[in-house]
């Protein structure tokens, strides 16, 4: 019980520090692209968040109240679960399900629903919008990811993240299964719908899902997409780039940079490339995304072969 | 008056600004937008200063006001190039340079912040949209499911689809003057059908483009070269952020406008070019369509045409430009993504005839047709309205698409600074 | 009462509860995720049970129908999100009858049933067991699945595809005949878009 | 053991819950709640325009093909977990078996591409 606790404590203080390191790197790059606004990295997200905190609520007509003012709140949730499941170093895995990957695939679909229902709530058309062409999205990288995972399972024979860490102990799985890595990244920008996959608050609809909402909900809606993609770049890390493992430095060091190279690359993405059309993507997502992952898998299996 | 430390921490933001543009200033908007004490948002929800950029006509007073009371209240607006609405003049606050715009809106956000400015009065009376014709008590519907007008909203009826051999239920409703991703003043009747245009019918022209002083005075003598190229170049860059921007790459659009607000001549945008191209910019959403047929692209003329192959540039007829060695760009692709690469090359090629003009020595010698931002003027006539293109030009497109459609065009009709008077204003 | 006896009966009240709302609501989209919920807390007592991979399947392949269901709902559906009052339930009083007799079948089954007691081994993976199950006697079992289901694929878009081999749908498509080579069933308008379409569901 | 694991994550997804509840302060979305805004600001966002109707209604999903196929497809995954644990330990056998069922699943992805499902509709 008191380990629980500790363990979930520190997923806690995980989750605040992963909000703040995502604004910070999100804004370093916005002032290395030539973005003059984009303040001091270290301040301004502070600053922001205060702003929006003090923010006055907002509602709509015949809003689906429930939903309306759950599903920030849950998608919160699902990112903050997704982060229990990540491995900081052998002796510090707050959840090590057996089933961790399986979790892991769940809370995608999951996440799904809860944008779904983000926008849908509202009884507005634009970020109605929004909600229904995420749900194209969310349909169609979870089998992508779903591949990508059992491809680094394989080799782990384990469905345990902790697993996966150790059997990259010869050689991590970036080098392994090259395609692995590159499609996972995609995932997390759509699951964090982040970038060239923000599909759901786009500017084009003048925020989707969120055009109707203000203040707190806000800040909570942003930092649930904060945490999911810290969530999905410790995944990444774990899965693709060995986690915990290298030499001289603790452990949990080692993962937090990797982490944070993951995160950092996600976040360039999501700034220099432009958003994809939903049409062309749902597209891209099944007739090349997918074979890919299929590649990916038989080349995982045919590597892993004793 | 004291503030607690979180509205102290939440003053020291950027403003969220919604730029409400009251005529054809979206590149100034652009411009302003660089102020790092201010952040343009997308929707009225997320802003806690309204700009109010140009002169409201009676025209869209009611529109206006549905805007201004969408901003959570406690909110203030600025007021720019235009006067107060009466009912909001006590108090108002006007701005009178672009520049001080960050440090007017962050006084008033500290304002707003510390209770010192209670807020504007909402302009639209406190009622429900429709009156409730419901039988319960919280205005339930009318008769049987679809009947009625359930929570003052009537509900919609289905109507044969665009493709499909169904019967749909089409979302309907009146976009606009005042949307940020749409020309400032286009209002449109939008049907969808899913997420897919089935109609767009054009209510209100955009606003009309005010000719920059450099090409009013080209229509009345010779200008130099490098003062008209430069003036050039800054417009196709500030077009192409806005697309930038619609397709969610707001860093790259924001260092796009920086860029804009310094041309230098002869610079060169290479590193932009290549960047575009590398992060597929010329293939996101909707680049290839919009496809224009002939006449269309007459009627818009300019860029739009040269992007379909018809190699019309006004420029030709110049000796000033000839002697420059002109050669207009044409491409015959004619798609969202032609016009985004050709206002970049267009910028591109300005910055180097701006060099190749060398300071004022070389001048334009034609004033009876002038090629200027969007279209040519031929003996004084200047380019019209061609947004009812737009009716036939969106149907059928997914929703990102057609804007970034629209995102790709510069329909609004062009006037010169001085015929505001008898204008539509 | 342990503390697994105490989230089985939250998880059971939970499960029953959303169970009953989905009848209750008049939204459709509430209905479907309310029938969502009641799933993920059977699956977290799949979990209390010890059926770690197959708790966990379920919420993913429960998210995944339960939001394609809410779509389809939502496409079908006149009124989905119940704006407008309506009763969302139809021979109200057989399904309670037959809810009535289902429950105390099983409730038999569970009192009276002769279960084996003896504890699961402790060395026991069961997605180990599952897999060597999949590839040794099960096999065929697996490898006909992956038949059906390609032939549900097939199915699912030869019907419900807007573009096929033979064009558009809307180009020339026409409601079959009510008999062989006969005429078709609805002689819409020339465009051959059917009016015919209206759905009656509640 | 595995209920230990389940209970921190249990006790992660309620903290998380408890403390977003608690970011998003008060809810102020029921219209009969006295403190809600007014009916104006409450209008959907459409830039000055007004809708004709409640935005609840049928709404064609123009990708629903690929909603159904996604749902064939993704019965298929409760059989790749438990094959990918045990694929090293049965080798080859594993590698064919999985590359059949995954060929026959792929017949029906190339099927659906040619009839366009992976299109808008």
């Amino acid at each position: 019980m008191t380990a629980s606790l500790t363990n979930a404590l520190l997923v806690m203080a995980i989750l605040a520090i992963g909000v703040y390191l995502v604004a910070i790197i999100n804004r370093a790059w916005a002032n290395a692209l030539g973005h003059s606004g984009a303040g001091n990295p270290f301040t301004a997200p502070f600053y922001s968040a205060a702003s929006l905190w003090v923010a006055p609520a907002n509602t709509t007509e015949a809003p689906d109240a429930m939903a309306w003012h759950l599903a920030p709140v849950l998608y919160l949730t699902l990112a903050a679960m997704g982060l229990a499941l990540v491995p900081w170093s052998q002796n510090l895995v707050p959840v090590d399900l057996t089933t961790g990957i399986v979790l892991w695939g769940a809370l995608e679909p999951l996440a799904t629903v809860v944008i779904f229902l983000h926008g849908w709530s509202a009884n507005a058309h634009l970020s109605m919008l929004g909600a229904y062409r995420y749900v194209s999205l969310g349909l169609s990288y979870l089998l992508v990811s779903m591949f990508v995972l059992i491809g680094v399972a394989l080799p782990a024979e384990s469905l345990q993240f902790s697993a996966v860490v150790e059997s990259q102990a010869g050689l991590w799985n970036v080098i392994r299964q090259p395609l692995g890595l590159p499609l996972f990244l995609l995932v997390g920008l759509g699951i964090s719908f982040w970038g060239p996959l923000n599909f759901a608050d786009s500017n084009d609809l003048a925020g989707g899902t969120s055009s109707e909402s203000s203040g707190r909900a806000r800040l909570v809606w942003q930092a649930g997409r904060a945490v999911m993609l810290v969530a999905f770049s410790a995944i990444g890390a774990t899965a693709f780039l060995g986690g915990w493992l290298g030499p001289v430095l603790p452990g949990f060091v080692w993962m937090i940079l990797k982490t944070m190279v993951v995160l950092a690359m996600a976040l360039l993405l999501g700034q220099l490339i432009p958003r994809f059309s939903p049409d062309r993507f749902l597209t891209i997502a099944w007739v090349l995304l997918l074979p890919l992952a299929f590649v990916d898998l038989v080349w995982a299996g045919l590597e892993a072969l004793p | 008056m004291a503030m607690n430390w979180l509205r102290q921490l939440a003053a020291k933001a950027p403003v969220p600004v919604y730029p409400l543009l009251a005529g054809n200033l979206r590149t100034d908007i652009q411009t302003m937008g660089l102020d790092p004490r201010i952040e343009w948002v997308a929707s009225p929800r997320h802003a806690r200063v309204l700009l109010v950029a140009g002169e409201l006509s009676p025209a869209t007073d009611r529109a206006f006001g549905k805007v201004h009371d969408q901003l959570p209240g406690p909110a203030a607006s600025i007021w720019w190039q235009g006067q107060p609405l009466d009912s909001l003049a006590d108090g108002a606050t006007i701005l009178d340079k672009a520049d001080d715009l960050g440090r007017v809106a962050h006084q008033l956000q500290v304002d707003l912040l510390s209770g010192k400015h209670r807020g504007e009065p909402a302009l639209c009376p406190d009622e429900p949209p429709e009156p409730w014709q419901g039988l319960g008590d919280i205005g339930h519907g009318g008769e049987g499911m679809m009947g009625g007008k359930p929570y003052g909203r009537s509900m919609a009826m289905p109507t044969d689809d665009l493709r499909d051999g169904l019967q749909l239920d089409p979302m309907a409703f009146s976009l606009g003057p005042f949307c940020s991703f749409l020309p400032p003043g286009l209002e449109a009747n939008v049907t969808l059908h899913g997420d897919v245009v089935a109609s767009f019918e054009v209510c209100s022209t955009p606003y009309p483009s005010l000719l920059p002083g450099v090409f009013e005075k080209a229509l009345e003598g010779p200008v130099s070269i490098t003062e008209l190229e430069l003036a050039r170049a800054r417009h196709y860059l500030h077009q192409l952020g806005h697309a930038l921007w619609i397709n969610q790459s707001g860093t790259v659009a924001h260092a796009v406008f920086a860029k804009a607000r310094s041309l230098k001549p002869g610079e060169s945008l290479n590193k932009l070019k290549k960047q575009l191209i590398y992060t597929g910019f010329y293939r996101s959403a909707g680049a290839d369509k919009g496809v224009l047929g002939d006449s269309q692209a007459l009627m818009t003329g300019g860029v739009a045409a040269r992007a379909c192959g018809r190699g019309s540039d006004a420029r030709v007829d110049d000796d000033g430009y000839r002697s420059l060695g002109f050669k207009p760009l044409v491409m015959d692709r004619g798609d969202a993504a032609a016009r985004w690469w050709l206002w970049l090359e267009e910028a591109q090629r300005s910055l180097q005839l701006a060099h190749d003009a060398g300071p004022g020595h070389v001048k334009t010698s034609n004033t009876r047709s002038v090629e200027l931002l969007r279209g040519a003027s031929r003996d004084g006539q200047l380019p019209e309205d061609g947004t009812a293109m737009l009716e036939d030009l969106l149907p059928g497109l997914e929703w990102s698409e057609a804007m970034a459609v629209l995102a790709s065009l510069d329909l609004s009709a062009v006037q010169r600074a001085g015929a505001g008077a008898e204008g539509t204003l | 009462m342990s503390f697994v006896d105490l989230i089985f009966l939250i998880c059971g009240a939970i499960a029953i509860f959303s169970g009953w709302r989905v009848f209750c609501t008049d939204s459709m989209v509430r209905a479907s995720f309310f029938l969502l919920i009641s799933f993920i807390a059977v699956g977290v007592i799949m979990l209390l049970l010890g059926a770690v991979y197959l708790g966990v399947a379920l919420f993913f392949m429960m998210a995944v129908e339960m939001m394609v269901m809410a779509l389809f709902m939502v496409m079908f559906m006149m009124n989905p999100a119940g704006l407008n009052p309506m009763k969302m339930v139809h021979q109200d009083k057989f399904a309670a009858l037959a809810g009535v007799v289902a429950f105390f079948a099983l409730s038999a089954v569970a009192v009276f049933g002769d279960f084996p007691d003896q504890p699961r081994p402790s060395d026991l993976d069961p997605v180990v067991t599952l897999g060597k199950e999949l590839l040794g006697d099960s096999m065929l079992v697996f490898e006909s699945a992956g038949v059906t289901l390609l032939a549900t694929m097939i199915g699912v878009v030869a019907m419900s595809s807007h573009r096929g081999r033979y064009g558009d749908a809307n180009a020339g498509s026409r409601p079959p005949g009510l008999e062989p080579g006969g005429m078709p069933a609805f002689s819409g308008d020339q465009e051959g878009s059917s009016g015919g379409h209206h759905h009656h569901h509640h | 053991m595995e209920l230990t694991e389940l209970l921190t994550l249990l006790i992660i997804g309620l903290l998380t819950f408890a403390v977003g509840l608690w970011l998003s302060g008060r809810p102020i979305t029921k219209p009969q709640y006295r403190a809600a805004p007014p009916w104006p600001q409450r209008a959907p966002f459409l830039g000055g325009g007004s809708p004709e109707n409640h935005a609840w209604n049928r709404f064609h999903a123009r990708y629903y093909p690929m909603t159904l196929l996604l749902i064939a497809f993704e019965m298929e995954m409760m059989f790749m977990y438990p094959w990918a644990v045990v694929y090293v330990a049965e080798g080859m056998k594993a590698l064919v078996e999985m590359g059949m069922f995954l060929a026959i699943l792929s017949v029906g992805i190339i099927y659906g591409w040619r009839e366009g499902a992976f299109k808008w509709q």
